[in-house]
């Protein structure tokens, strides 16, 4: 076979295939998707200008060498290669593993710690959060407080929050005082990491509960009574109905959370400055971006680079997991015909 | 075993200004074939609904069998239902839908597919088990609503118009298939339909409500022959009963003049404003100067039989009269036909109360 | 009342009141510190003890800090960042869930990915750009950051809550005369209005709370509560006024309390009940 | 970032002769004196006015906001006010302009610690505006004589043991105040944290370990409580004025509260000393803040005159009397009617005059950070003060080589 | 001027393995009322939302008037629809739905209140006029969507199984409205139903589709006297007409040895393995040993006739065989009839293609 014929072969099969899709009615629609585009470009624009250009920047950034200092001046670090990225992946400070205190060494206990953060974290909120909707969507007398009573942590801005907990939780606090313990919450490892997980669940579970909620409201009555006289239980139509009929809406309030947690500052920041326990026990990967940023840009962008492909990727999961549809991508179209 | 009894049951939507059922009082056998007929709005599918658990019954009480179910949680009563509505699983393959029930009675594996693919089959529903609702028909999701239901073995079926979105052959074979499906499990089944042929066909009783009242309660063929009350009688039959209002006097009728013959009970007890029902079948032709004159407005032809819609001018009050013709007369519009019937076939109903006075 | 019924009631009740507790208690604590003599900051009885109102006068205290005009910022920033949002984010999301197009899933995970580079590490180049383009603490250079944090959570939620529509009545109203945008604006958003309300109030208080940002790109004239809150000061050097900051989170939840109570009937109501046979 | 060129920037020898309206940027003002300074300031230039720029109240964030506008040349900040421990950072990425030549100030009179705490490199290039010192607050109804060492302190725990109440605390939680903490305690005992290049570690030392072990031993031994790891300034001050510490390492804040605040039950029963130290008084870390000149101000002159009217002697004054920051001219800590008011003066101008700068180096970040995380460890017993100050230098060393 | 055309009009729905309708070609006159008809799922609901423009066409024209209409937003169509699922506005009473058309129109508000009243009345909804669509029973919300389309003056109307869930009475009354007003408007009407009687007496032509092909479009009595094949044959008529396999050997046809009289047109015609297709209507009783032998296995008696279902055990193979009995015959089961016919009666089928032989 010659290279002409091969070549004009070639996309032959991508080309019936495209004239099966029209012929079967799936063929897109040119005006359609012109709209559509039109519908997504400002949401584009604004993420571009806001988003875009910053993590274009500090993605160029990560490659770049620190300052360090000649004759007592700061100079330009230079093309770095992936130096930023060994430092932080492989430990490495300069020839030597990074020692204690120093930023570096304490990268993978950060992750694991961010990591630790998220499924706790996310994981008691889904289950209250689910919790309270259901019984928000309830009805009875007085809903209407409630809704307000339960969105009051949500709305309280997270640096009082965390000054809230703070106190409460401080030595002398009214946590200490209503339990009779004497508990150093934020002295000991576990107990500050608790204290940060039961403010931040408390602060963000009306998020979910509030997004669980209003998907619930979504599904028809008719179809509960239905799965009510087909003998389902509470429990069983909970699981048979209401699961799968918010489930979009859990998993974006999931999704969500995830990320969010997975970037978490303020609270830990304010409640314990990261330390904790040895030192770093409730660091997460955005106070670790800080801490690095005063000692240099360059490796603190490479950082923030690492912790977004560590979101990205757990996002992905995620998505893979959970459906791509429950987040609004087109179903497959099935592929048996 | 299943006999579903309503005592004085009640129901009165939140918000509203008269119970949409006032008191109920039924008794269907075990295994007994109950149809419920009525204008729209008049309480039918409410009723189903109390029986079924999904309305709260605010006073009287339901049984099935000797447990008193009032306050039972839906599951627990073991019922079967098609709604109105469909009610589908959204979420859910045709296949699913159909055996979620059997699913949560741990019914195995196998056994739910089997039944499932029987259920399917005699729906014609087969090459759709994969879809979801969304992806069907309006009939299509009507069956599959129906048979969410007969895969089951329930103490009571349900079933609120469960075939009003079929086609008339599909209807035919499947109104067949119930009968035969309900016969064999012996299961106790309360129907609303909208359609006279189900009504007749199916019910070993029929129950004609209005306003939430149950007016009457018979075999089918008795509710046809003797309609216990003008309502009965307007409602059962179409076209409907021709309703005319005459007066009698010394057991004779007269209406506009002209005397239609009754049977001897009814001429005993009538007396002063009656009204005289005749069905358009009842009618015989009969030569001009005798019986009613009749002018004719409208031929329906529905290819077996035509109805003719005609007007009789008595004493200056035109009464519309349906006519049923027999196969294709030469009738058309404009001509005045003579028509008289016999006194079996003349229902009598006091004008005031609206109850049956002839036999 | 049925004696399930009465159960029922009774749990629903039980969970209302764990739910109440939950949501308000520390905020009582709150509360209660913001009453609180600042000497008695720690005092751990539970009820008010110390009470003053002094905090208040602190919060608002316009020689110390411009609380009540950051108050009125913050509402701003919120309310603009949360209309437009929520507008983009509806087209958006009416195409995500509508319409079909090419490339759709790219989008939807360039939208996510948007929201997934730590915040922290955006303020910078964030401050360098606006900087140069002399948008520094103007209002606009809060409010196009917080924009964009805020529209993958309203694209998201949307579109979830829109591919749940019954959207033959899109159709009907369509066929009753209603041009696309009529009967998306007249007939699907009153419908959708439980999951749209809810985004909204959620983008309110995501922009409300936000502080990174505003903290470096906000001066005296437009900051927003969350820094003027941060920069509150006692008269003393490393004296947190704990009691002055719990009385203006106390002061910056009311508004909210409010606005969710306004709301509150448009996110209970579940609406799309009878319309359509399925 | 950007900063300088390898020894200055182009900007020094911009505008040294300009004059014109100027900037003053410090954080957030919570004193009463830095309006009546600027005040008086504006009265007397009409046409070299000064705006006061407020930066928000975190420490941190101020460094991040001046780091942020020097670093885009921000000609809005003429003079800044720049917490000691950063004047080495700014002044090698190029951020200040030095204070010499046309520039230069008269350091005469001035706290010679606080003199030292604004140069780096040899060079001035800051000027000294307020001081700050750590004393010993002790309970004077409980303890006659203060204890001038160690030794002599952790031997009154038992009166605090008699007494039911906790013996010492100070700074301990992981921020900067433990590097505070930490650093006194090793310079106490004779040791240092970075040599004068500010590079070179020089923690790791006997004399540095054995401070270090004061505090660990002492945390161990309860001596220092064990809710003192959280502590900060406040919850320290709590505790001692609700009468359940004895001893409290802290700032002269406390002083004006604890004898003031009407929540406060040590009113009359407390007094101040210096720090103690291994054999004599200890070591108080400096405190305080520097006005230096932006290297990309355009009015370079006016500048110059107002860090020098900022050390004048009524500048200090206003600072003293109506802010209670402690002033960085000897002599107005004599001035009687001054003493009269703030009895702890003495106590504190002994503390400065003890002092040690935190660690001057450009890297105070890293620096920081690495003093905190181990000190912290080494305090909770979770590593030997031995190992702790070694990895101390080596996180040093590994920062300096721009890791 | 309201003419509307479907020129090999085909949708496919995306996801599927073959075209729901794949090339409709149907002419509607101006003013004319099109029943369509068939099994469900048959495309006629798809047929409809293309008219209407919900559905999009992936090939061929639809043209109303002279306009093509194919790739034109609904809005501009200018035609108003009954949807069979009803699809109400949740959120808005009886009366805002029923005038939401008229606002779009901007219609004056006091123009407006007076035809919704009018609808109102028109279709007894009166009372409910401030109800929303979950406060009503299904009739009633049936007649809410019917009553959105009849407040509009379209250029055509589409309705959609608008009668499915109506009782008798109200169905024949709801019926000569609809008819009345479209004869008033002569708005062009598409419309679907199962209904036979409404299929007989509605429409001005009926079309019976059968998997998205239109198998024959002609007036309802020429489709009940005349079905054009086999499949129209079966569909129109209720009970369905009998069909019988036969054997023709010169011009002469045999059911089970038994012969069957045909028309000379037919007799012409066939040839070899027929079907031969009688209503039930048109056997006659005859004496034993004449026609067929029919053992009775079910009565159904509908009131008015009655429905005798029967096997013909026909040289080993049985035939199911319903005959139409008038009034209440004495017939019981196990009961055997003998019937013959006519040849005027007799439909003659090829039972190969299954196309109309006689004449
Ligand atoms: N959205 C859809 N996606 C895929 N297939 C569909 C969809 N809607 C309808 N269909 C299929 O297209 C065919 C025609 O459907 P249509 O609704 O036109 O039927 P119909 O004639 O109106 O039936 P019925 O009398 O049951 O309402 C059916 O087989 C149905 O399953
Ligand atoms: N949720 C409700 N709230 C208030 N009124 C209601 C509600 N549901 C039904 N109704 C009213 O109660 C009456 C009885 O309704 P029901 O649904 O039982 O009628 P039905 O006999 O089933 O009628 P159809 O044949 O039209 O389905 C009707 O007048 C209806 O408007
Ligand atoms: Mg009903
Ligand atoms: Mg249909």
């Amino acid at each position: 076979m010659t290279r002409k014929e091969s070549g004009s072969t070639a996309p032959a099969p991508a080309r019936r295939r495209l004239s099966r899709r029209r012929a079967r009615g799936n063929s897109l629609d040119p005006h359609e998707t012109r709209r559509a585009l039109l519908l997504v470009a400002p949401a584009l624009a604004v993420l571009a200008l806001v988003i875009g250009y910053p993590v274009a920047r500090a993605i160029w950034m990560s490659f770049q060498a620190d300052q360090h200092v000649e004759n007592g001046f700061f100079v330009q670090g230079g093309f770095a290669g992936l130096d930023n990225y060994k430092h932080w992946l492989l430990q490495r400070c300069g020839d030597v593993a990074c020692p204690p205190g120093n930023t570096g060494s304490s990268f993978w206990e950060v992750v694991g710690i961010t990591l630790f953060f998220t499924v706790v974290t996310v994981t008691i909120e889904l289950v209250l959060g689910f919790w309270f909707a259901t019984i928000m969507n309830g009805k009875f007398r007085g809903r209407s407080l409630v809704r307000a009573a339960v969105l009051i942590p949500w709305a309280i801005p997270t640096a009082v929050t965390a000054k809230l907990w703070y106190f409460i939780f401080s030595y002398d606090g009214i946590a200490n005082t209503l339990f009779g313990a004497h508990v150093v919450w934020f002295g000991d490892k576990w107990a500050a990491r608790s204290a940060i997980i039961v403010s931040d669940v408390w602060k963000t579970t009306p998020f979910m509960a509030l997004l669980i909620l209003a998907g619930l409201q979504l599904i028809s009555e008719d179809v509960y009574e239905a799965a009510k006289v087909d003998g389902a239980s509470a429990w069983q139509r909970f699981w048979a109905i209401t699961v799968p009929l918010v489930k979009p809406a859990v998993v974006v309030a999931l999704l969500f959370r995830t990320l969010d947690v997975l970037r978490m500052f303020d609270l830990p920041y304010i409640m314990t400055g990261g330390g904790a326990g040895d030192g770093n026990d409730t660091t997460t990967l955005s106070i670790l971006v800080i801490n690095e940023s005063r000692n240099g840009f360059n490796s603190a962008a490479a950082l923030s680079t690492l912790t977004f492909l560590l979101v990205f990727g757990v996002a992905f999961l995620f998505v893979k997991f959970l459906g791509a549809n429950a987040t609004g991508a087109e179903p497959k179209v099935k592929a048996k015909r | 075993m299943a006999r579903v009894t309503f005592t004085g049951t009640q129901r009165w939507y939140p918000g509203t200004d008269s119970p949409a059922v006032p008191g109920i009082d039924l008794e269907i056998e075990d295994g007994e074939f109950m149809v419920l007929v009525g204008p729209s709005g008049c309480g039918k599918s409410t009723t189903l609904r109390m029986l079924a658990g999904l309305e709260e019954v605010n006073a009287g009480t339901i049984h099935i069998g000797d447990r008193d179910v009032s306050a039972m949680a839906p599951k627990d009563r073991d019922i079967a239902m098609v709604f109105q509505s469909y009610a589908l699983y959204p979420h859910m393959t045709v296949a699913e839908n159909m055996g979620f029930a059997l699913k949560m009675a741990k019914v195995g594996k196998e056994e739910r597919e089997r039944r499932v693919k029987e259920a399917a089959a005699m729906l014609s529903l087969t090459e759709y088990l994969d879809r979801k609702p969304k992806a069907l028909s309006g009939g299509q999701r009507q069956r599959v609503a129906m048979g969410r239901a007969i895969v089951r073995k329930p103490q009571v079926f349900c079933m609120d118009e469960p075939l009003s979105n079929l086609d008339a052959k599909m209807r035919v074979q499947t109104r067949t298939d119930i009968a035969k499906l309900q016969r064999e499990l012996g299961v106790t089944t309360v129907y609303v339909t909208h359609d006279q042929v189900e009504a007749m066909t199916m019910g070993d009783r029929v129950a004609v409500m209005k306003d939430g009242v149950i007016q009457q309660c018979d075999t089918p063929l008795a509710l046809y022959d003797k309609p216990a009350n003008l309502f009965v009688a307007g409602f059962i039959g179409s076209p409907q009963m021709n309703l005319l209002e005459g007066i009698a006097v010394n057991g004779q009728v007269t209406v506009g003049g002209y005397p239609i013959p009754v049977d001897p009970v009814a001429a005993k007890r009538m007396d002063g404003a009656v009204v005289v029902g005749v069905r358009p079948e009842n009618w015989r032709l009969v030569g001009a100067g005798e019986g009613l004159p009749v002018t004719v407005n409208v031929i329906e032809e529905l290819g077996a039989d035509a109805f003719v819609y005609g007007t009789c001018e008595a004493q200056g009050t035109p009464h519309d009269i349906i006519v049923r013709a027999h196969g294709r007369d030469a009738t058309s519009k404009g001509d005045v036909l003579h028509v008289t019937t016999d006194p079996a076939h003349v229902h009598v109903f006091d004008k005031e109360t609206g109850v049956r006075l002839s036999a | 009342m049925t004696t399930t019924s009465r159960w029922r009631s009774a749990r629903t009740y039980l969970g209302v009141a764990l739910i109440v507790v939950w949501g308000l208690a520390p905020f009582y604590w709150m509360v209660v510190t913001a009453f609180r003599d600042l000497q008695f900051t720690f005092d751990p009885t539970p009820w008010p003890t110390h009470v003053t109102l002094d905090n208040f006068r602190t919060v608002f205290d316009t020689s110390r800090n411009h609380f009540g005009r950051s108050l009125l910022n913050s509402v701003f920033i919120g309310g603009v960042v949360t209309a437009i949002g929520l507008v983009v984010g509806v087209f958006t999301a009416y195409a995500m869930a509508r319409l079909r197009f090419p490339g759709k899933n790219a989008i939807l995970a360039v939208i996510l990915a948007a929201s997934m580079f730590p915040g922290v590490a955006l303020v910078t180049p964030l401050f360098q750009l606006f900087r140069n383009i002399g948008w520094y603490g103007s209002y606009q250079a809060m409010i196009i950051p917080d924009i964009s944090f805020v529209l993958p959570l309203t694209i998201y939620t949307l579109t979830a809550f829109f591919r749940e529509m019954p959207w033959e009545l899109e159709e009907a109203a369509r066929i009753d005369g209603a041009t696309k945008r009529q009967a998306f604006t007249k007939i699907m958003l009153p419908l959708a209005a439980p999951g749209v309300v809810t985004t909204a109030i959620l983008a309110f208080i995501a922009a409300w709370n936000e502080f990174l940002i505003a903290s470096q790109l906000s001066n005296d004239k437009s900051q927003p509560v969350t820094v003027a809150i941060a920069s509150f000061n006692g008269t003393q050097p490393h004296v947190e006024p704990y009691t002055a900051v719990m009385a203006a989170g106390t002061v910056v939840t009311i508004p909210l309390i409010l606005m969710v109570l306004a709301f509150q009937r448009r996110i209970v109501d579940g609406l799309t009940a009878g319309g359509v046979k399925g | 970032g950007g900063g300088g060129g390898s020894s200055s920037n182009d900007a020094f020898a911009a505008h040294l002769k300009d004059r014109g309206p100027i900037t003053y940027v410090q954080g957030k003002v919570n004193d009463n004196a830095t309006h009546e300074v600027i005040a008086r300031w504006n009265a007397e230039h009409p046409d070299e006015k000064v705006t006061l720029k407020e930066q928000t109240a975190a420490a941190d964030q101020q460094h991040d906001d001046l780091v942020r506008n020097f670093d885009a040349k921000n000609a809005d900040y003429d003079v800044v006010s720049v917490d000691l421990v950063w004047t080495a950072e700014f002044a090698a990425k190029g951020y200040l302009q030095p204070l010499k030549g046309d520039l230069a100030i008269d350091t005469n009179g001035l706290l010679d610690s606080a003199v030292k705490g604004a140069q780096y490199n040899g060079t001035q290039y800051a000027a000294p505006m307020t001081s700050d010192g750590g004393m010993l607050y002790y309970r004077s109804d409980l303890v006659k004589t203060p204890p001038k060492t160690w030794d002599e302190l952790f031997a009154d725990c038992a009166i605090a043991k008699q007494a039911h109440i906790d013996c010492y605390a100070g700074q301990f939680n992981k921020y900067e105040g433990l590097t505070v903490n930490a650093s006194e305690a090793i310079n106490g005992a004779g040791g240092s944290i970075v040599g004068t290049d500010g590079k070179t570690p020089t923690v790791d030392s006997p004399e540095a370990t054995k401070g270090l072990e004061v505090l660990a031993k002492a945390y161990q031994d309860g001596d220092i409580p064990k809710q003192a790891i959280t502590y900060q300034e406040e919850e320290g001050r709590q505790s001692f004025e609700s009468g359940k510490l004895l001893f409290l390492r802290n700032w002269p804040y406390v002083y004006s509260l604890a004898s003031g605040e009407a929540s406060s039950k040590v009113k009359g029963k407390f007094d101040v000393a210096p720090l103690p130290g291994f054999d004599g008084v200890g070591a108080s870390t400096l405190g305080g803040h520097n006005a230096a000149i932006s290297a990309y101000s355009d009015h370079k002159a006016t500048a110059i005159d107002f860090l020098k009217y900022l050390e004048s002697e009524e500048a200090q004054s206003l600072f003293l009397g109506k802010g209670s920051l402690a002033p960085i001219r000897t002599e107005v800590y004599k001035d009687p009617a001054l003493v009269k008011k703030y009895p702890y003066l003495p106590t504190l101008l002994t503390s400065i005059e003890n002092a040690v700068p935190r660690p001057i180096t450009p890297f105070y970040q890293a620096v920081t950070k690495a003093v905190q995380d181990n000190a912290y460890a080494a305090i909770k017993g979770d590593k030997t003060s031995a190992q702790a100050v070694k990895d101390m230098a080596a996180a040093i060393k590994a920062a300096s080589s721009g890791q």
